[in-house]
Formats: C-alpha cells, structure tokens, sequence
C-alpha cells in the first residue's frame, strides 16, 4: 500500500495511478473501458458549491499532439452532483478523491463540510486558479482543514508550483498534485477565433517531471506527479523523479485502454506485454498474429508467460 | 422514449479494433470505407458514431468522428473526405457507439431531413432506414451541403436545394407535410441554424410537440463518453452532453438564444 | 517596414520573421539551406562574457512532438565569438541581433560596449535565466543601456514573462521577446539519466501565444512572439494575438524550409502554393507531378500563377 | 588533410526529396534501402551521413541518421532496422551530406575498422572502397556488433570477434600491422570506449601518429548543420561540432579523459 498522503489519517492507495481531476468524470462514466479497480484512486471533475453553467462558443481546439480544452468548470453545484453521485462513490471500485474549485474560502468551506459527512469520499483534493497566491493557497487549505478531516490534496499551477509548494504544506496540505494543466492560447479552426483553455498533451511531462524535481527537495509531504503520462515509461519518469504517485489526464480520453495499462505496469499486473492482452485474458497461442510475430523479431518476448495467472 | 434502446447501447460502448476492408472513391470530395468491426460495435443505429484513431502517434492527438452510413453483416460503411489515403487492411482503433439513436417517432410517415453546410452522412442511415420501412423521406440539401454527390444518395431518395440563407422554395410545404423533421448542421452555426429552423417552422406550425423537430449536435468530442464535458450543449433546463444526450436533440429543449 | 523596437533609434526590419537565439547559430550556418535575405532578422547563439564549454553527459532527449536540448550555452567568450563572426555580420543578408546572456551585469555590460564599436550588429538581445526576478532585469537592462545606444530586445522565461515584462519595459528595453523556451526533465532512453534542458516543439505554441495576449495589454513596447512556431498560420496567430514580429525556433532544425516558407509567406511573397515552388522558380507545370495533382483534386489551386514574377 | 574535399562536400548540403525504390530484409534485424537521391547528394564519402524525415507529423520530431552504405549511379543504399516497414515509392526528406569523409591517409595499404556494440553500418562504405582500392582491410565486431549479418558483409573483408569487454584475440597483433584504425562506437559510450581503445593502442605503438586512430562521433544531431550546438565534442583544445568537424575526429584531439 502506498501512503498518499501525510497527516493523522493518510490515504493509502493500492496502486500508484490515480485518474486526475477533470478526465474521468464525476461517476462510472470510463467503467464500459477501464477497469477502474485496477487504479489507485479516481479524481472527479471540478465541484464548486455554486452551479455553473458551460462556457459559450468554442470548448475544443485540436492542437498539435495535444488538445485545449476550455469547459468552464460545468457542474450542478455541490448540493446537486454530492447527492448525484453518492451512490457510485459508495460502491466504486476505487477511492473517489473530489476535486473542489477553489472559488472562495467560503464556498470552499461549505463544500468541503458536505463532503465530510458523506460515506465514500476519500479525500478532497483542492484546485487552484492559475493566479493564486501563497495567501490564497493558505486561506483556501485552512477553510477545507477547519471543515473536514477528510485528507487533503492541493493541485498546484504548473507554472507557480515550485513557488506554491512549500506554503501548501505549512498549511496542512496532505500531499501535492504537481501540476495542473497549464493554460494556452490557440485560434479555433472552425471560428478563427482565438480560444484560451487548458492545454494537454504528451509535452506536459517534461514540463511538470521539472517541477516535481524540483518541489520534492523542498517539501516532506508526499508529491504526486501529473501531466503529459501517456504510458508506463512515462509514469515511471515521474516516480524517478521523486513523485510518490501519479495521475494520468487526457490519455485516457484518447486511449482509453492506456490508463489501465499503466495502473496495470506500474501495479505488477503486467505479465503478458508481447500480446497486449491482459494476464487474465492470456491464453497459449494468443500472440500469434502475423503483426505480432513481426515486432517479436526485433525485440524477443521478455518474459515466458506465468503458470500462475493473478486475478 | 426508445430508453431501452438507448440502455443497451449505451452498455455495447467498446474500444475495439477494425479493419478496413474496401475504399471507394465516390466523388472527388468524398470515398467510402468497407471496415470490419467487432461484434459489439455492429448493432449502431442512425445517429450514433465512433471515435477513430488509426496511429500509434500523438499528433494528431484527437480521435476523428466516424459516422456510418450503413451496416451490412460484420461491416459498416463509412465516408470520409478524400484528403487521407486509406489503405485496405489497415487496423483502425474504434471507440463507440457513441451516442444515444436519433428518436424517430413510431407514428412518423412522412419525415423531412434538412442537411446544412455539410455532408449528410449522418442522415444516411435514418434515410435507408426509414425508407425500407415505407416512409416518405424528402432531403433539403443546403449552403454548402448543396455540392454532396447526388449519386451517393439513395434513388428513393426526394432531394431538394436550399440557397445559403437556409430557404428553398418548398419549404412552407414541407413544414405542413412532414411528420417529423430531422437536421444537421455543423458546429459552430448549429445553434444559429436550428434557431432560424425554429422559427420557420413555427410560422407554419402553430403547435409543435415533443420530439418532432430533432436537430444532431456534433461539437468536437475529446472522451465521447461523458467525462471530459466539452461537448456540453445548453438547455432551457441545465446542461446535456452531446456524447451522452445527443447527437440528437430535440430542439424545444435546446436553448437556442 | 516593421518597427521592432521603441526608443529613439528603432531598429526596423522587413519581415516579420526572425530566427530565435539558439536555433541558427553565430553565422553563416544556414545559408547552405535558408535564404536568409528573405528573413526580418536572425539572432545569434547566446554569448558570455567568458569562454563557456559544452555540457557533458547527454545534450538531446527526444520527446514526444519536440526535443529537449541542454548544451550547456557552450561559445568562445565574447571576443573570440564578436571577432570570428564579424566579416559575416557585417555582409550577412539580413540584421544580425547579438544575443547576450546576461550572467552578471559586469560582464553583459562589458559585451554590451564592446558590441557597441562593431560594425553589422543591429540590436542586442538579452537572456535572462529561467529565475531572473524583477531586480534582475532593471540591473541587467540598466548595464546594457550603460554601454551601448543599440537597441535592446529582452527575452523573458515563459512562466515568469507576464511578472516581468512591466519591469523590463520601465528598466528601458526596446521590445520584449516572449518567451525563451521553459525547460523540463525527461529520461534520456540512451542512458536512463533524467536530463534537464531547454524543451522545445509545436505545443508551445499556446503556451507563448497566452502569454504574448497578458503582456500587450500591460506594456507599449513591441512585443516580439516566440515559441513552437511551425507553420505561416502560427506566426499568424502570435499576431492575431497582438505580436508584432514572430522568432521562430526548433523547426529550423527538422525542417529548415519551414523557416523561409513561414517568412515568405508573411511576406507576402508566397505566390505558387500548388507547387510548392518559390515564385522566383516557378515555371508553368512546374506542379503537374502526380503527387501534386492528387492533393489539386482535394482542394483546387487557390490562385493562377502570376504573369509577372517578382524577384 | 583534403581540405578541398571537405569544403565541397559542405558546399553540397541540400534538404532534397528522395524515394524509396526497393527494400531488402537482410536479417532479422535489418534492412537495406534502396534510395533514388538528387544529384546533389549522390556524390556522398565514408563518414557523411543523412538526416531523414519521413513524415509531415511532428511526431516523431527529429530526423533520424540514414547513413549510407553504397552508393552506384543515382541511388545510395541506406541500412535500417528492421522495426519500421518501408514502402517502395515512399517519399523521404534527406538533408544532407553531414560531416566530413573518414579521412583515409594516402599511405594507408592495411586498415583496420572495429565496430564497437554497433551495426558497422557507418564503415561499410569505407570497407569496400578501400578493398577496391587493394587495401587490406580487417574488421572487428566487439561486443553486441558480434551480431551483425555475417552475410551483409563483403566477402573480401576478415572478420573478426571481439568479447564485451572490447578484446579479442589477434588485437596486438592488429594493432601492429595497421596502417589506420578508424572505430565507430555509439553514445553514451563512445569516450569511454574510445579513451580505452587509445590506452591499448599505447601499449603496442610508442607514437602514434596524427590521423593514425581514428573514431566516429555518433551524437543525436538536431540541425546537422552546426547551428543548435548540441552535438560538441570535447577537445584537448577547444570544442568540435560532430556535425560539421565530425564525425571522424582524431582521438589524440579529442579529451577521452
Ligand atoms: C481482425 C483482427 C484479428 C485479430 N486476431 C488476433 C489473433 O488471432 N491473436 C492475437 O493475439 N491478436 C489478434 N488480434 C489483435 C487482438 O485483437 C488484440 O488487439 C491484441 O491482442 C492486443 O493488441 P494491442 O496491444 O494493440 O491491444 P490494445 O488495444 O493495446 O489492448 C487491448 C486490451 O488489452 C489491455 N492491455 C493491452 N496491453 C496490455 C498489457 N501489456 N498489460 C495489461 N493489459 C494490457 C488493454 O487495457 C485493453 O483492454 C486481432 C485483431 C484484429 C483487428
Ligand atoms: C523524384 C522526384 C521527382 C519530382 N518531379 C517533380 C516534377 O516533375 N514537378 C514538380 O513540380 N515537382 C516534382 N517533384 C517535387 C519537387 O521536387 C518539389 O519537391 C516540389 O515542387 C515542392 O514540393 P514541397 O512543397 O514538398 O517542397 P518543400 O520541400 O516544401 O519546398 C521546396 C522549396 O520550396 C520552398 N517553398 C515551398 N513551398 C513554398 C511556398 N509556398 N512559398 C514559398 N516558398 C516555398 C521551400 O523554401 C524550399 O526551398 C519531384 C520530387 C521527386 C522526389
Ligand atoms: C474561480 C476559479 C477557480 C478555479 N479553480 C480551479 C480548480 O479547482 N481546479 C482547476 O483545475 N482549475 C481551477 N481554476 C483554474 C483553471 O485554470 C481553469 O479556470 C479551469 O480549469 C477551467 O478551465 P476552462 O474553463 O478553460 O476549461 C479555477 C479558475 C477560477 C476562475
Ligand atoms: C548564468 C545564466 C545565464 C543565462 N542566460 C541565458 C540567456 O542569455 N539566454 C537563454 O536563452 N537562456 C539563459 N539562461 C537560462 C536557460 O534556461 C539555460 O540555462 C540555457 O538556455 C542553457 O540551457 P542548456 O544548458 O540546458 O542548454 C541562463 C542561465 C544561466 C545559468
Ligand atoms: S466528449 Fe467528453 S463529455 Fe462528451
Ligand atoms: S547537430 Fe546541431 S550543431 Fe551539430
């Protein structure tokens, strides 16, 4: 098991891949394509305590290996997506993290004293906006201390981070989220508008891999490293690099298959790579497609499959 | 409501692999692809579509929109724009169905689709269908949609042409005659467009109920499966999802302001 | 012609398209492959007041859409650079922009004078390190402005350029350049050593156009965008969003035409797109290759060749 | 030192198209390209290579080193793994010739190449010219290099084996009898496994000669032409650019310490 966060109550988590804040939903959306208890935790969308609507105009522009992606935090407002979701959260094959939006110390309070008496919620983690403050980051982190004992996690803006990280964890931070996605500019192909939204794509990993590097020196807490994984190597970069965990963002949008994959890698329940299929799938003869059989050329089966297969 | 429907699609959802077995070329904008799909990915209905990815590269990154146009034993048709080349025996990974089926009504007899600025392949299969069942189906081609290639539409197939503005001459009849009327236009004048719909068709239909007049929401869908929320379309009472809720939607409901 | 900085003696250019510090070299180097007359300006490599060696270890990780390149800013001191490369920057076929880093304020100040008494430099640019604060960039700009009466360029890191650019512009700086390249960790696959270093690719593209739109609005010096520029439409986008010159970086290296392509382009001196041809080589079936016409079908010639071909 | 060579080599860099006219599996490992390239390019020596790209994607972003192994009329032939599957007809971009050619002493008539835990890819061409040249050549594969297709070698050529370690056991002898040594080693273990080879060849010769021991220097190399700085070489006295004053570098120049 691995302690995800410090404190009197750590949250410990089985598997140190966690989906992250904004990718998966608030519910069993991905449940048809993952399988979710393969992964150490599942972050919601954002809540904030009053409902907000969707942004108007463009949400999505498609960028060069990546994507933007401009939402306007949607969601029915805490009353409404607590009581929506309470049933899944309860039953969900891994812990449920929610993700409040740092709107205001007071919301954030109120959302986080609502959580604290709900079964099911495993820790809330906390996001930022991208001009926060040390004193926001310590105001925010006291209204969620002085309303819950749930764990909680602070997701730091990328480009701030390294200046954030230590005043999160003077506050009380159980752990940090290094980072949140940072935000781009790009013209809208269909309006040749510019849009400006979340950007996300496989060149966040240096990026965040550099802050992670950088704030595990300067904090005890645990770090958990997100941004850009798109497979297990990438995954393991960020461990390298100090994290104590990670959580995978878009990838699984576009692959969703990859997600489990890594959780998979990196919780030792990869046993069968040369096929791709899963241990439990693998059967004597699987791998032997044509396409297969030209990529075990270049690089021979690492391991024969197990006599044993896990569960 | 067709709930059960919608239920058990919703349960086939499946990332599976293709491949593709025949590519035809149909008019110098467009080919249609032959690909064999995996079982759960066959019974797709009129409305519903995949997500395609056909590299192992991150660029590009997001999935592209496949809508079939007819399925036929253990494959589907599909049309793309000819600006790929596609190659027979290519694997393409699949995401889907996406989508809930576009609600026709059992009473439909006579049905109206209307095709704005763009190819109207995601009425193809409405159209097949409905006209193996006996309904009377018209097609308005309109703006840009005007340059689709006739002989890729089904002969049974009434077609007319609506100038850029989005009228055409019989429209008021057409209004009056259809039993149910069904349109697509891209994003990002959908809403503009269904709401100019909106309002012709209430200068001649005093009443309009429930379901009868369905316009396809297609916004770029990162997840299509409801996660991500980027292809949230406004209502009059909250919010749906265009991946989840839609394509289809029925216009009343939409706030088209 | 393009005014790219304020002050009493601006320093104009014809294009719009300059080629980032870094990227072309002190020299000739690319005049083998680019028409280098076609560009506004090119920047030099960084210079330091003393001799700087090579970085050991690994110096290229290749990413995921973009490269990450850590050299260490190896050159021969300002002397040996400022007299190697003298006869060429006083021919070369566009302005010649003496990038400096600005190591401490002696020694940018001492490469500041003597750049001053030379011949063919038009303009200095300064490159402030990634943790440069606001009394950073007034001390460096203040011992640049000390030496010379060339105009001054500075490029500010992209996390911290919005936080700056006040600073650089009240300290006296000509124009502003956003933004050098951030840098990142990535796992070098050759060794397996997590390697820190400059990131550069496509994606930057939103990350700098963002920041080019927060710093017009707060600034009246021009501002100069910079970052993952590939195409003639992104430099069109740092202008959309209020640049009023583009530098363009790592696709010099993988695809040296682009470079030319982009400043001909915004130019306005892209005239045969069908074939690909530069105007000056066209000639009529010139684009009758196979390959040629299967792209025609898709999308017809947008303009009929010119009649009357300028030089 | 050929001077003239060098300046006219680096005088015919050109970014220019090329195509993929045949392509042969040797082993399981490899394959050979047959490439049709522009006549700026053909006139390529031992040592230069290419810089390819193959695709408009940004994904993968640099260009990979296609060095040539033959060269006859308008086309060269390039040695690849076996990982990727190339079609005849493909269109490749090549910048290049990089580098300068091995610099082959006038009075060399026994050579000797040692290919250290590498394809001897970037040797062949030397190999064979200098046989046809009558020279006497010898070739060492040390290391994983052991597995390289015997039968992708010319016949002429002797072949012999070194273990991990980098020795085999003819190495004194070999050293002795050479005229030349030219070695290829890839990074990140080249300076190392130069900075040995230097030491053995102490041990047998007193004084050794300028341009006698020579090594490849095989860095990844982003612009190829000398501009991002990234591909330095240490030098007792100074710096060099693989790219430009590479790849062969004299190894009393370089500082192997
Ligand atoms: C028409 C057709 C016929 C085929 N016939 C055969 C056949 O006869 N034999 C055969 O072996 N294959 C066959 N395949 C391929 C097969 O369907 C699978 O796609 C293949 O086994 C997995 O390859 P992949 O890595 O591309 O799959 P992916 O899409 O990457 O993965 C498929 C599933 O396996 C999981 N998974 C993948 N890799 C791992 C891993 N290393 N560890 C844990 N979980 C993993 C994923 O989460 C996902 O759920 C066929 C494919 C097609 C389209
Ligand atoms: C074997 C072979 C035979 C060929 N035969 C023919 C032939 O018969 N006829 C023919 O037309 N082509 C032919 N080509 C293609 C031709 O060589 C050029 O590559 C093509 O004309 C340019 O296409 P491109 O856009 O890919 O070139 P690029 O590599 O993109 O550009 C080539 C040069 O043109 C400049 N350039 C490109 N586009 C523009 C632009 N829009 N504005 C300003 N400058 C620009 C670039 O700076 C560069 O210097 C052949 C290619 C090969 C490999
Ligand atoms: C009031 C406010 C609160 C925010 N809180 C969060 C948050 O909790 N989590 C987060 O990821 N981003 C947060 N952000 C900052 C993000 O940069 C961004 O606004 C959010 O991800 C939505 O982006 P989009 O509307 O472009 O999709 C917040 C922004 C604002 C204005
Ligand atoms: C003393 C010092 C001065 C710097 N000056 C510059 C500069 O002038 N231009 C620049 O692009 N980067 C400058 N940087 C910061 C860069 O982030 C980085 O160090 C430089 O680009 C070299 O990166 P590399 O060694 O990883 O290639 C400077 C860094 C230091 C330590
Ligand atoms: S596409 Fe992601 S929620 Fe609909
Ligand atoms: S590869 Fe760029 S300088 Fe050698």
């Amino acid at each position: 098991m691995i302690e995800l966060t410090g404190g009197k109550q750590p949250l410990t988590v089985s598997n140190p891949v966690i989906a992250a804040a904004g990718t998966v939903g608030f519910n069993s959306e991905y449940t048809r394509l993952i399988d979710m208890s393969k992964l150490g935790a599942m972050v919601t969308n954002p809540v904030t305590w009053k409902p907000r609507r969707a942004a108007t105009g463009t949400r999505v522009v498609p960028l060069d290996s990546g994507i933007l992606v401009h939402t306007g935090l949607p969601n029915d407002g805490a009353h409404r997506v607590f009581r929506a979701n309470a049933a899944y959260w309860k039953m969900s094959p891994c812990p449920i993290i929610v993700h409040l939006a740092a709107t205001s110390t007071d919301e954030i309070g109120k959302c986080a004293k609502v959580l604290d008496m709900r079964d099911g919620v495993a820790a809330i983690e906390i996001g930022l906006s991208d001009t926060a403050t040390h004193r926001d980051v310590r105001l925010m982190i006291a209204a969620v201390l002085a309303n819950t004992e749930l764990p909680i996690l602070v997701r730091l803006p990328l480009y701030s981070a390294p200046l954030l990280a230590a005043a999160a964890e003077e506050a009380g931070a159980g752990a940090i989220v290094v980072a949140a996605p940072p935000r781009g500019t790009a013209r809208d192909p269909l309006t040749g508008q510019m849009i400006g939204g979340r950007v996300y794509g496989p060149w966040l990993k240096p990026l965040a891999i550099r802050a992670v590097g950088q704030i595990v020196s300067m904090v005890k807490i645990p770090v958990i490293g997100c941004g850009g994984i798109h497979n297990p190597d990438d995954a393991r970069e960020f461990l390298a690099a100090g994290a104590r965990a990670v959580q995978v963002d878009s990838v699984t949008w576009v692959r969703p298959d990859m997600t489990e994959i890594i959780a998979r890698n990196l919780g030792g329940l990869e046993l069968t790579r040369v096929a791709g299929a899963l241990a439990d799938e693998w059967h004597p003869g699987l791998g032997e497609t044509a396409a297969l059989r030209s990529q075990l050329i270049v690089s021979p089966p690492p391991i024969a499959p197990p006599t044993d297969l896990p569960r | 409501m067709r709930l059960e429907v919608w239920r058990c699609t919703l349960g086939s959802m499946k990332d599976a692999q293709a491949i593709i077995e025949r590519v035809r070329r149909m008019s110098a904008a467009l080919q249609r692809l032959d690909i064999a799909v995996d079982s759960a990915q066959r019974s797709v209905a009129p409305g519903q579509h995949f997500l395609a990815r056909l590299t192992e590269s991150w660029d590009p990154y997001l999935r592209e929109p496949w809508i079939p146009i007819r399925q036929q034993g253990n494959s589907l048709t599909i049309e793309r724009p000819t600006g790929r080349n596609y190659q027979p025996g290519e694997v393409v990974h699949l995401l889907g169905p996406v989508g809930k089926p576009i609600p026709l009504r059992d009473s439909t007899r006579t049905l109206l689709l209307i095709a704005y600025d763009s190819t109207p392949a995601s009425l193809l299969m409405l159209a097949e269908q409905a006209l193996a069942a006996r309904t009377s189906v018209t097609m308005v081609l309109v703006g840009a949609a005007q340059g689709y290639a006739m002989e890729a539409l089904p002969p049974e197939l009434e077609v007319l042409r609506g100038d850029d503005k989005g009228e055409w001459p019989e429209q008021r009849a057409n209004f009056g005659w259809a039993d149910q009327i069904v349109a697509v236009a891209p994003p990002p004048h959908d809403v503009t467009r269904y709401g100019r719909l909106l309002e012709a068709v209430r200068k001649v239909r005093v009443e309009i109920p429930q379901g009868y007049l369905i316009g396809l929401f297609q916004p770029p869908m990162p997840c299509g499966i409801g996660a991500c929320q980027a292809c949230m379309i406004r209502c009059q009472n909250g919010q749906s999802l265009a991946c989840i809720d839609g394509p289809a939607m029925d216009l009343l409901d939409v706030a088209l302001g």
